[in-house]
């Protein structure tokens, strides 16, 4: 294992540590490690908070901060938080209109923050996120992963917040936006998580996990690694046949890094998956290129579609100030 | 029982924890995250650090003592599921309770880890273990700590050939299949800990 | 070699086309593939170019648009631009007021810049970065190589040039910001040039290259691989080291990713830098963490501390909109 | 020297760059960025598809196009310099030039690369190619070209021991020994190109 890290056991809290002070402009740390808050309170806003195992940076910090989140609460590596740790965030920053809690579709997740919402004292909703089409849902009962479209989901409601709406109308449109929205990865090497020193998963040479989750649990194949066209064809045709009657007119299409991909092969992909879109009836609005979503060193990345509305193109482009996305701020 | 019998009970679920884990995130490599070891390590580590504190508490109030820690310390998904077992063994056991009570609080407790899992005994996890169990000592009789550890052991076996209907192994559909469930394994482990336990208070 | 391309031969052209797309708000490209420009032109104003060669990603088309570079010259990967790129970008974007060229010291790219100056017929200026102190000066004279702190006098100049500064003006700044800018990188796997095929050098699994530059190139020495507070603590002595006398005050702190490494661990670095950085004279004032300037593929990073004084403070936190860069637009 | 002539030294040249350009890459991996083959066989894939414009033109004009394609395709340190080479000896050779003409030519041209490259001899780069096989040139006498190709091939070798200080090589400082230079090499298989073609010729 070669990574930048001074003991597994510390990786965690020097990560933080850095983080908060390189935007000590933006978010606040709690002292205990239990959660990242922005600087200030906006009060009479609903609370947006987030969290989940970390290792993927930048999400969910890296998305606290004006027009965004209010607060994220990092798990350790790929491991989901702890029910105090959404309890003392939403303490922190929860000033009257309620906490909404904006969680990805992992058992882990969901049962933590269930946990934090029976125990607190306080109106909480939950949206949950599950964009990930690479596992069919009908046979599992667990239901889909949420993987990159999360990011999404948090930019649009956070910005619905920021306009002062109410909890419940916070959560149907998080409902709505997640509705929308589909992703499908691939990994081309397994990623390594520090405390385990070895990686999650053994991929040869010559071949790509298509369908990968973002802690690298396995996908829909293992199979030989293909051109970037090939690649974009495939996961185009999932997240549009998943998508079905709703894949048409205006949507935001998001080519998310896994965290060991550079930016060169990143814009190839995105230019392979534009020119798959072409005819299809999906026009792209907006676009996203960058690793927001990533699994530690995994080399790969996904593709989300996510359709969007006069309302939620507008919210999308409303002003944002995070450590991770910026702008009109 | 007294406090030093508590505080060995604490030693020996802890113990067994913190030795098979690697084993357990060997296990949760193959069909999970990675992580069923690191987490639960991480909480019994904890556990251990309090064992004196919690073990002078009585029984009940001490297993309440441990499903808290495991709550905020695990993390994942065996964290809820853990700490809502020992929560309810501990809610629902009597002040002065006797091996007559076990049963009921097991059963208590199985139940509430199911309803916080939305899952049951046929889906690849802990249940698989827990349900077994859990009817053997309604059954109860002869040797029956030793049957109790026997169905354990079995009981986790069993799930190797099962196809994950919960929990991240169900991403892997078909591929789940020949792997044994990481939370099963800790389970097992500590129903033979605590039949260890039992047996060494006789 | 394991990448997300379609084949060696058309990597560049692919991953340009997909960064014109996905920022047709921002840029604009020669249909001949020579350069990326702003979509809009300012006029009156020097016209900033850059360009190297490619790899490097987003530097340098990441950083075209308001605030930052007028046009950026890719070349092949790791292979400067040819002369025929830099003149038709200056006469895409020049509009009277002369051209400026910032230029990467290697010389490839100064001799290609040079031979693009000498046909052009109007007035450029060349300002040479050179911020890499790994390699010592004394004895070789090509001099240093430049690598991430060219991200800085990019936008520091680029600030400049959009108040309407005069070439000599923006020439002699961009020396300034240079010559208070240092940087040096570690490597802990090598990159791979789609057209090699293979990595560049090979590293041992224990074993990390101090001083490596932005293209792979060797550094200081091969050692084992160490700990990030003794990694941290070598590159800020260099840094300190090299900087002197200039070493006290503000500073920017740059925490730069070569492209294969996750942000937990650059956070993890930033944090090991400032701890090093503690009680030595220098206030970190602007702080940057991100993969900016890499190497294709490669894991690591790089330390850049530029000083600054408060006409610099304003010109860096001046408005920016390019891809990589953007904030107050 | 009629344009079938020049064309088979045109494919003379670009056969050779192309052929070696493996080894050309293998030698800048190893003290340099890994790309010299696939830059100067960009140009001369270039070089060649033009061959027969190219051709038709005289001499000077000729090199001096070439020159001007080396420029504009093979980017990197090796274009702008071979580029100059090519220009410069397109320039000063006179339209009907004989081999008397080609020692003040190359004289000019080597000028021009020292002065383009801000180098000189003995700082391992093409120069250290260039250079002696110049003096070789100016030399004239029995067997020149068979002395030209020796002389360069030596000489490529001879870079082998050198620490580098201009070009990429010389970030590598003492670590630049060793190693053969990449553009000495190139250089040495060019002058070994035209002396075969010379010796066609005759
Ligand atoms: N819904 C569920 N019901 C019961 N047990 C479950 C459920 N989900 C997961 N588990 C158990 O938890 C174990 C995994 O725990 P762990 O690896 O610590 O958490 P995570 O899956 O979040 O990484 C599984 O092996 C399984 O036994
Ligand atoms: N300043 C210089 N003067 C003469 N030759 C040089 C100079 N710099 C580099 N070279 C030659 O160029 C060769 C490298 O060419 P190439 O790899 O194509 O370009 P780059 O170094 O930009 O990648 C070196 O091996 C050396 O012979
Ligand atoms: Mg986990
Ligand atoms: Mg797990
Ligand atoms: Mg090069
Ligand atoms: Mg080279």
């Amino acid at each position: 294992m070669k990574k930048l890290i001074n003991s597994v056991d510390t990786v965690l809290a020097e990560s933080l540590a850095g983080f908060t002070a390189a935007h000590a402009d933006i978010v606040a740390a709690d002292p205990e490690g239990r959660f990242v808050r922005r600087a200030a309170v906006t009060p009479g806003k609903v609370a947006l908070i987030s969290g989940g195992g970390s290792g993927h940076e930048p999400l969910h910090a890296g998305f606290v901060g004006r027009g965004m989140l209010d607060a994220a609460c990092p798990g350790q590596v790929f491991t989901s938080p702890t029910p105090d740790q959404m309890i003392a965030a939403a303490e922190a920053v929860e000033s009257g209109a309620g906490v909404l809690f904006i969680v990805k579709n992992y058992e882990g997740d969901v049962m933590n923050f269930d946990m934090a919402r029976e125990m607190l004292d306080r109106p909480v909703a939950t949206v949950l996120t599950n964009d990930d089409v690479a596992v069919e849902t009908s046979s599992y009962s667990t239901g889909r992963r949420g993987v990159a479209g999360t990011m999404i989901v948090e930019k649009i409601v956070g910005a619905a917040a920021e306009e002062g709406r109410d909890l419940a109308a916070l959560q149907a449109l998080g409902e709505r936006v997640n509705g929308r929205t589909r992703s499908m990865g691939v990994a081309l090497t397994s990623c390594t998580v520090p405390a385990a020193g070895k990686p999650t998963f053994a991929l040869g040479e010559g071949e790509m996990e298509m369908g990968v989750g973002i802690h690298g649990e396995p996908g829909r194949r293992r199979v030989p690694l293909a051109s970037a066209d090939a690649i974009a064809a495939e996961m185009v045709e999932a997240v549009l046949g998943d998508l079905a009657d709703q894949a048409s007119g205006d949507a935001l299409l998001l080519i998310n890094g896994f965290g060991g991909t550079p930016l060169m092969e990143l814009y190839l992909m995105y230019d392979a998956v534009r020119r798959r879109l072409n005819g299809r009836g999906v026009t792209v609005a907006r676009s996203v290129v960058g690793s927001y979503v990533t699994s530690l060193d995994m080399a790969g990345c996904s593709v989300t579609l996510s359709m969007l509305d006069p309302e939620t193109v507008a919210l999308w482009d409303a002003p944002v100030h995070t450590a991770a996305l910026r702008w009109g701020a | 029982m007294d406090a030093a019998a508590r505080a060995r009970l604490i030693r020996a679920l802890a113990g067994t924890v913190i030795a098979h884990a690697d084993e357990l995130t060997g296990l949760d490599q193959a069909i999970g995250d990675g992580d069923h070891g690191l987490n639960m390590k991480r909480g019994f580590e904890t556990v251990l650090a309090e064992a004196d504190t919690l073990a002078a508490q009585p029984l009940p109030a001490m297993l309440a003592g441990i499903g808290k820690t495991l709550v905020m310390r695990v993390g994942g998904a065996s964290g809820p599921l853990y700490g809502t077992l020992f929560l309810t063994l501990g809610k629902t056991l009597p002040e002065e309770s006797g091996m007559a009570d076990a049963a009921p609080a097991l059963e208590a407790a199985v139940a509430a880890v199911k309803a916080r899992g939305k899952s049951d005994a046929g889906q690849k996890t802990m249940l698989d273990v827990l349900v077994p169990v859990l009817e053997e000592l309604k059954a109860g009789g002869e040797g029956l700590p030793a049957r109790l550890a026997a169905t354990a052991h079995a009981a986790a076996e069993a799930t190797v050939p099962m196809r994950a209907v919960r929990g991240r192994a169900s991403f892997l559909g078909e591929r789940s299949v020949g792997h044994m469930d990481p939370g099963a394994r800790s389970s097992a482990l500590m129903v033979e800990a605590v039949v260890t336990w039992l047996e060494e208070q006789a």
